[in-house]
């Protein structure tokens, strides 16, 4: 299945160190010549886009294209970042994909933050044979194309979905009330929520879909207030200052987290913004996708470090991702030996690297083909099957979210229980 | 006869329209120029139409961008529902957002600048909203997917056919301007009652231009976005309108050819504006280069009302007129 | 029980059209005034049909008294609340009244905080005759001027500062700004320098927004920002009704404010000068009021009300550089609600736009789909306003 | 034939009871004066024949088809005619332009150009040849009066209302309307001409109409109109007084003005 | 005391309405101005108080030249203006309307207080209705309300334009009576534009008649024999 194997990550990470190593000795330190090899990177640097996601993904890629060009760089020659802005237009996506592509040569395309936007590039990827490694784009949509040219290193929605659901399972969460942004992450992420408290046994008693932007939901949390019975969880998969703002007032009048009501937060509870915005965040519960701080490797490390000396916090996700994906590009260059699609394709596909997030390999592809019986999800095509999917749970106002406890898979938990209930520490 | 197409403004024109038609030859190796050129083609057109639509019609509509979005997504939704094929689809869409627009010219009769204004805002607001909310049936913010116009169609076909979009509808439009349609608008513009008292029928033309200008953009609207693929609810941002009545206004809002050459150019500049190399140094622009843009808007409105690009108009297209009148003038004062 | 549901569902809206149609007609018939005779006729053919137009056709009562629009529309709306709980029976909004309550309630805390957010606005109409496009963006530069305060305060002196303390300064900055706009792009209007006057005014204070947001976000960034809330505390619960006191902290700040400026206006010598000049400008020349000086005042009021209203809510929302589009554009709809130009109009339209907001999105069929469209319920009641009756609630004729 | 017949019309705004049963009949070119104080419903009286407003009771019929409730551009199509007191030439618009837009609305099928030579022509006769190509906003406030007489000229009505058309014009232009009045009333027009100009309204009309509060106090030639005692006591001013010729001037004359402080 | 010098006043830049004007109005006397319809009187008046500026020429307030002042600067200089479209605050009630003439010395509320207690003596009218919205009152008593909002600065010349146009004839005839008053009793000088000359030329002093931007006449009242003279045309 497409749940992470914690097992795997425990073991890559100590084989992390061997294999960076390897790819020190294999880059011949050797001056390049005049040429570049160019990658392009997209994502969203003006509104509408989420301009936040766009700044990280950018920021992470240029850390990976020096940090490999100071080994060397890639076939003797340097890596070139050039960086389109999407504006989170799926027109404007497309568009950028086909300057990347046709202008400015790039041998592939990595990043994106919105769904929709994706959903369109890739038809151009698709279009010019240009590999695209999607690093932040979660609708299960994308892989489901089935397209050569795809591939994917976050999580599908339908792998963060899991993730929580199963976890409300197992500290036996029977109704459920989600509140989501009427955006593709929302809706997706809900669909697939959906499926799996169907499958677990949960009640989904109401889905709350907002317009982002919205400010005041007290009409929503009142309707919840009136819910018999009282919700055993909260599920909000709303982004950005509008997360914020709904998960302050949900708190606010204590609604959740409380005693009775599981609160979970959006994964941008670890931006520092959070405990500015949300004083009353205690005891939220958010998703982390990536590794516990706890174990971090050399390369997450040195990723965080050069992040938060820029943005003075812990890297996002994205940011860890789109380091990675220009890596896992780089690597795939090297061991294909030249830059041409179809084998730097073949050689994506035979991907088996460590790196910030953990060990990437993509497990069905043309080689091993997805079953037809259909008894895996379409969307594990090209997908990296094991992005780590945390769950952390907030229990003192103004925490370090790496002090965060560990809540789900088990094997990670940090601080034994599985719920911290408000007003409790562990 | 030959006299008159040698007077500088058809040279002009001439000379644009060539250019325009024999670019793709240099284009051709950098299909993203080409796209960004054929984008910048449907600004062109909206931009235009809105200078029609308020420049001199007087009727200040912040529903262009909406009425663009009603024409494809009617084509997308029938599409993907019904299976009809791209031109089907742009006919629908066309003929919807037409519709829209008679029903928005019908309400508004007596709405004036700031209210229509407002009242258009709240339109384009809540469909963009509904669109969103209905996902089920629009797709949401995923975005609508369509097909492209045909199978196959390459990026120099999609210039031309932009392209195609743009002459023709700039020609409608002029022809439209320059007739008695044109003059019963602007009288209408300039005072209502008086062009009623003079026989125009202000209700009819009123609402005829809401729809010849909605069906202008519902064309281009459906047309544009079977070649992009897709068409999201974003794309109706008030934010989106409001790059459009910018860029017309810098070129010119009263000037149909000013509008459009300044939407083209402001759509271009933009795209390639994203960041500006000085000594070496790139320079992210990112939101600067909007806020330059604002600054620049502000300050055409002030001290060049007419746009940036009256001078140029102005002299091609207004010279001769104003000669005349000085001669005739003095003339008179002579005789006096 | 189906008989009034037939009577709404289908007599209803005849006796309406009956009644916006001919209603009008008998009034000019007998030379009375017949302005208010087609919505009466409207309302009261749907609310009582035949029954209220009879009467009103026999004996034809003058209109002009606000109890005539008032009760048809009270009417109206009692029965079409009915119509909703007999065909919503078990909305949660028919069946448990502290909830409807409740929402209510919030419902009328949110509506002062709008309206504060709208009454600056609404003065600049008043005065200068336009309305300002950028006026979101103020509210926006307020909240941030407040916010770099306190940061300023307790990161140079380490003092913590009560974000109340950012009001006054985000007004004072704000109001700068809009002196500063007023003179150099609003003035040459005033003196005639402009053609076209009207949609100059929407462009420029348009372009004007436009370039603040993007100063904004090319300064401050995407990230979201917020100062620390007013009080401490959790939710507060007065009876059924559950209440956030840092909301209603801001809704006082708004009602202290908009209490302000009607004691301004209306009770001191500056307000005459102000509506004198929105009046009669000549007529405030002759006696020695200086109009041009009453129009920038005017402005910097009103952009000192939208910045001080984003100093008094970014203790309680999250700040981005765009929070100002929302935000005007719901002001206009409070304002033109309420109708153009008037102060307690843009109070009560802030009230019923936060009613609407809230009962709307709490009574909506689909619960899962009234959070979002809440918006679009204001800006429904407001496209209708502008159709019915554009000068609004307390709007004067032009 | 030209037939205009006002039936019993009201019209009232709010409380104010602008006309109170106005009836009279016009039969071929008259020309006709129209005079009262101000407040009196003159201008009121114009509006409702031209369609601007609906009366609020009363029919209007003209050449034997009812019109009260038309749009104006209806009313005009039919052949009335109207200048504004208040002058409302389309600033924006070329003068030429100005000139055009009632004929284009009046033949729906011509081409622009097949008027230019008639508009040229007006313009000339009315002395404004050589400001065709001016945009109108730049003319005098008298060329602006003279630019409403062309447009009318140009949509050829058959009854034509001249509300105030003397005021704030040059006495020399001042001649040029007389003589155009005279022009085009020998071609078979109607006229009804409201000013407070005396002198003018009792040298240009063959009868007068005097409205007063909005009911028509008088109807007839204009000396008998002129010793009519209630027209005296409503308008003219007493007898006495009159002697030295001054009742020509007493028109306290207000719109005038407060058009050109407009 | 009030002096003009060869004015040119217009509208527009290259056209001037007031051709060259010269008159001077008397301290304590009440001096006419006629002409016909758009000749430029309220013209003159307007360029007088500053709503337009002369292109040039000179106007002088007991000597001091008032070109370039501010028009709501020149109240404190004790001239005021009665416009002939009438100006007034509708939606402000009668008092408010009249204390708004004390805008410049706002802060003496005992001088507003006596000064409102005369207009209320003056016009007893006003003062049944002081509270009632001034847009409601009929012409003639919006009328009143204006010369009243002008009397409360004391000025020492009023420009009046028409003050009777639309003034039922009892309520005319008594504000001729006032401006006698003003000008006897409170020693004002006053420049009166008027259409009703017999009424303008009973209480006039002094007598000037324009005509298109130029003087036609000008002289005592006594000297003005032959009433036709006012119209020529
Ligand atoms: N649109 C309107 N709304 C309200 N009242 C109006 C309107 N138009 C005219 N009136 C009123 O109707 C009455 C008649 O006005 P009208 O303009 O017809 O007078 P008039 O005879 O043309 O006067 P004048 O000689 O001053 O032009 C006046 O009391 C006026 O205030
Ligand atoms: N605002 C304006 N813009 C342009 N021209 C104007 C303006 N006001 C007045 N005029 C013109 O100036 C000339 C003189 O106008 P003015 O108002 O001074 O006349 P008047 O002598 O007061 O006449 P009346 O007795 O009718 O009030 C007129 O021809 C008028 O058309
Ligand atoms: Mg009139
Ligand atoms: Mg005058």
């Amino acid at each position: 299945g497409p749940t992470p194997e914690p097992q795997t990550i425990v073991q890559t990470v100590e084989v992390e160190k061997t294999v960076v190593e390897t790819v020190e000795v294999e880059v011949q330190p050797t001056r390049p010549a005049g040429e570049t090899i160019r990658i392009g990177g997209v994502g969203p640097l003006s509104a509408p886009g989420s301009v936040v996601g766009g700044i990280a993904m950018q920021f992470a890629m240029n850390l990976a294209v020096s940090d490999i060009n100071a080994e060397g760089g890639v076939l003797g020659k340097p890596l070139e970042l050039i960086f389109a802005d999407t504006e989170g237009l799926p027109e404007r996506g497309a568009a950028a994909a086909e300057r990347l592509i046709t202008e400015n040569g790039v041998v592939a395309i990595t990043g994106e933050y919105h769904s929709a936007v994706g959903l369109a590039e890739l038809e151009v990827c698709h279009e010019y044979g240009v590999p695209c490694l999607f690093s932040e784009t979660w609708s299960d949509a994308i892989t489901e194309a089935g397209y050569m040219e795809v591939f994917r290193i976050a999580p599908a929605s339908s792998m963060n979905s899991r993730a929580t659901a199963e976890w409300f399972a197992a500290v036996g969460v029977e109704n459920v009330v989600s509140i989501v942004e009427n955006t593709d992450y929302g809706i997706g992420q809900d669909e697939a929520d959906q499926g799996f408290y169907e499958e677990l046994g949960i009640n989904s008693q109401e889905v709350f879909f907002v317009e982002l932007g919205t400010e005041d939901f007290l009409p929503i949390l009142t309707r919840i207030q009136a819910l018999d019975p009282v919700p055993d969880a909260i599920r909000v998969a709303v982004t950005g200052e509008t997360s914020f703002n709904l998960e302050q007032q949900m708190a606010e009048l204590g609604i959740a987290p409380s005693e009775d009501t599981i609160g979970t937060a959006n994964q941008v509870a670890i931006q520092p913004e959070f405990w500015e915005s949300v004083p009353n965040g205690a005891y939220y519960v958010f998703s982390l996708v990536g590794l516990p701080p706890s174990l971090y490797n050399d390369t997450t490390t040195h990723v965080a470090e050069a992040y938060s000396a820029q943005f003075d916090s812990d890297p996002p996700s994205y940011a860890l991702e789109a380091y990675d994906s220009i890596w896992i590009l780089a690597d795939a260059i090297e061991r294909a030996g030249t830059t041409e699609s179809t084998a730097l394709i073949d050689a994506l596909e035979d991907t088996d690297i460590t790196l910030a997030q953990g060990r990437y390999y993509f497990e069905y592809t043309s080689k091993n083909p997805l079953p037809d019986n259909g008894s895996v999800p379409a969307y594990m095509w090209h997908q990296w099957p094991d992005p780590a999917v945390l769950l952390l749970q907030y229990f003192e106002p103004n925490q370090d979210w790496k002090d965060a406890a560990v809540i789900w898979p088990e094997v990670y938990q940090t601080h034994g229980t599985t719920y911290i209930v408000p007003g409790t520490t562990p | 006869m030959i006299k008159r197409l040698l007077q500088p403004r058809w040279i002009a024109m001439v000379v644009l329209v060539g250019l325009l038609v024999a670019s793709p030859a240099y284009l051709k190796d950098s299909p993203y120029q080409m796209a960004v050129v054929t984008g910048a083609f449907f600004y062109a057109i909206l931009a235009s139409s809105w200078a029609l639509l308020a420049g001199i019609a007087g009727q200040f509509s912040f529903a262009h961008m909406a009425l663009a979005g009603i024409g494809a997504y009617t084509a997308g939704i029938l599409g993907r529902d019904l299976g009809t094929t791209p031109l089907q689809g742009i006919i629908a869409g066309t003929v919807l957002a037409g519709l829209v627009g008679l029903v928005i010219g019908i309400l508004c009769l007596r709405l004036r600048a700031a209210y229509l204004a407002l009242f258009t805002i709240a339109f384009s607001e809540i469909l963009r909203i509904w669109l969103l909310t209905e996902f089920q049936f629009t797709e949401g913010s995923n975005g609508l997917m369509l097909d492209k116009l045909w199978e196959g169609i390459t990026g120099v076909q999609e210039y031309y056919v932009m392209l195609g979009l743009l002459l023709g509808s700039m020609a409608l439009m002029y022809w439209l301007a320059s007739s008695r349609f044109g003059l019963f608008v602007r009288s209408m513009r300039e005072d209502e009652e008086a062009a009623s008292a003079m026989g125009v029928n202000v209700v009819r033309y009123k609402v005829l231009i809401f729809v010849i200008t909605s069906l202008i953009v519902g064309l281009a609207g459906a047309t544009f976005y079977h070649q992009v693929g897709i068409v999201t609810p974003n794309t109706m941002e008030i934010l989106q309108m409001s790059l459009v009545i910018a860029m017309a206004v810098i070129g010119g809002m009263e000037s149909l050819l000013g509008a459009a050459i300044g939407a083209f150019f402001s759509r271009v500049s933009l795209e390639m504006l994203r960041e500006v190399g000085v000594f070496g140094f790139t320079i992210e622009l990112g939101a600067w280069r909007y806020a330059a843009f604002g600054l620049l808007l502000i300050f055409t409105l002030r001290f060049a009302q007419n746009g940036l690009l009256y001078p140029i108009i102005d002299r091609l297209f207004m010279r001769g007129a104003r000669k005349d009148t000085v001669a005739k003038r003095t003339l008179a004062e002579e005789e006096t | 029980m189906t008989i009034p549901i037939l009577w709404l569902v289908l007599a209803g809206p005849f006796w309406a059209a009956l009644g916006a149609w001919r209603l009008p007609r008998v009034y000019r018939k007998k030379g009375l005034d017949d302005a208010p005779a087609r919505l009466i006729g409207g309302l009261g053919g749907l609310t009582l049909g035949p029954f209220l137009l009879g009467p009103l056709w026999y004996f034809t009562p003058d209109l002009g008294r606000w109890y005539w629009g008032g009760g048809t529309g009270i009417l109206a709306a009692f029965e079409l609340v009915g119509l909703f709980a007999i065909m919503q029976s078990d909305n949660l909004c028919v069946t448990n009244a502290s909830y409807v309550a409740n929402q209510a309630a919030n419902g009328l805390t949110i509506g002062f905080i709008y309206a504060l957010m709208a009454v600056g606005l609404t003065l600049i109409y008043s005065v200068q005759g336009i309305i300002s496009f950028a006026h979101g963006q103020f509210y926006m530069l307020g909240g941030y001027v407040s916010y770099y305060l306190l940061l300023f305060l307790s990161e140079r002196f380490g003092i913590e500062v009560n974000p109340i303390v950012g009001v006054p300064v985000a007004g004072l900055v704000t109001m700068v700004v809009g002196f500063a706009f007023e003179r150099l792009f609003l003035r040459p209007m005033h003196l005639g320098r402009v053609e076209r006057a009207g949609e100059y005014a929407i462009l420029i204070t348009f372009g004007f927004g436009f370039f603040l947001q993007y100063t904004a976000l090319a300064i401050v960034g995407p990230f979201s920002q917020k100062t620390g809330t007013y009080l401490q505390a959790g939710s507060l619960q007065l009876g059924t009704l559950v209440m956030i006191p840092n909301r209603l902290i801001a809704a006082a700040v708004g009602i202290v404010l908009i209490a302000l400026l009607l004691y301004l206006l209306n009770r001191t010598w500056t307000g005459k000068g102000l509506r004198a000049v929105s009046m009669d400008k000549q007529a405030a020349a002759v006696t020695g009021i200086n109009p041009l000086r009453m129009n920038t005042l005017a402005f910097g009021i009103g952009t000192m009300l939208a910045g001080m209203s984003g100093a008094a809510l970014i203790p309680v929302f999250t700040w981005v550089p765009w929070v100002g589009m929302t935000a005007s554009t719901r002001s206009y709809v409070i304002i033109v609600l309420g109708g153009l130009g008037s102060v307690p109009g843009a109070l009560f339209g802030g009230l019923i736009i936060g009613l609407v907001e809230a009962l709307g999105a709490g009574c909506y069929p689909d619960p899962s789909k009234g959070a979002a469209y809440k918006t679009a319920f204001g800006l429904i009641i407001f496209a209708l306003m502008l159709l019915v009756r554009p000068t609004g609630l307390f709007g004067r004729e032009p | 034939m030209i037939e205009l017949q006002v039936r019993d019309v009201y019209k009232s705004f709010g409380g104010i009871q602008a006309l109170n049963g106005v009836s009279f009949e016009i039969q071929g070119n008259q020309l006709i004066g129209l005079i009262g104080p101000n407040g009196a419903g003159k201008t009121t009286l114009t509006n409702v024949l031209d369609g601007v407003y609906r009366p609020t009771g009363g029919q209007v019929w003209f050449n034997g088809e009812r019109i009260d409730g038309l749009p104006p551009y209806e009313i005009a199509r039919r052949g009335l005619g109207r200048t504004f007191q208040v002058t409302r030439a389309f600033r924006r618009m070329t003068v030429l332009e100005n000139m055009l837009v009632p004929a284009m609305a009046l033949h729906p099928t011509a081409r622009q150009r097949d008027f230019h030579k008639k508009a040229w022509e007006v313009l000339e006769f009315l002395t404004m040849d050589h400001l065709g190509r001016e945009f109108a906003r730049s003319l005098s406030g008298g060329q602006q009066k003279l630019l409403e007489l062309g447009r009318l000229l140009m949509l050829d009505p058959d009854i034509i209302i001249l509300d105030e058309p003397f005021a704030g014009v040059h006495p020399k232009l001042m001649e040029t309307i007389y003589e155009y009045i005279d022009v085009v009333n020998k071609q078979g027009k109607a006229f009804i001409i409201i000013s407070h100009d005396m002198e003018s309204i009792f040298t240009l009309s063959q009868r007068l109409l005097v409205l007063n509060f909005g009911e028509l106090i008088a109807d007839g030639k204009p000396g008998a109109v002129k010793r009519d005692p209630a027209v005296i006591e409503a308008y003219l001013g007493e007898e006495e007084e009159e002697e030295e010729g001054i009742v020509l001037i007493e028109a306290g004359d207000m719109e005038d003005a407060e058009e050109s402080d407009a | 005391m009030l002096e003009i010098k060869d004015l040119y006043v217009g509208y527009y830049k290259d056209l001037n309405i007031l051709q060259g004007i010269s008159m001077e109005a008397q301290e304590a006397k009440i001096t006419t101005v006629l002409g016909a319809n758009g000749v430029g009187k309220s013209t003159l008046l307007k360029a007088i108080y500053g709503f337009l500026r002369p292109n040039s020429g000179e106007v002088l307030l007991a000597g001091r030249s008032l070109i370039g002042i501010p028009t709501h600067e020149r109240i404190d200089m004790g001239i005021s203006y009665i416009p002939q479209q009438p100006g007034i605050f509708r939606w402000m009630s009668v008092e408010e309307n009249l204390e708004l003439g004390a805008w410049t010395f706002r802060d003496d509320k005992e001088r507003i207080r006596r000064k409102l207690d005369e207009n209320y003596q003056r016009f007893p009218v006003l003062k049944e209705r002081r509270k009632s919205q001034a847009g409601e009152l009929s012409g003639g008593m919006q009328r009143m309300v204006e010369v009243g909002r002008t009397l409360m600065t004391d000025p020492k010349v009023i420009l009046v334009d028409e003050p009777t146009a639309g003034l039922a004839k009892l309520l005319s005839e008594e504000v001729y009576q006032m401006l006698i008053q003003l000008r006897d009793e409170e020693g004002m000088t006053i420049i009166l534009v008027d259409q009703e000359i017999r009424q303008a030329l009973k209480i006039a002093d002094y007598v000037y008649v324009l005509e298109l931007g130029r003087n036609r006449f000008d002289g005592p009242v006594e000297e003005f024999t032959d009433l036709k003279k006012a119209f020529w045309v």
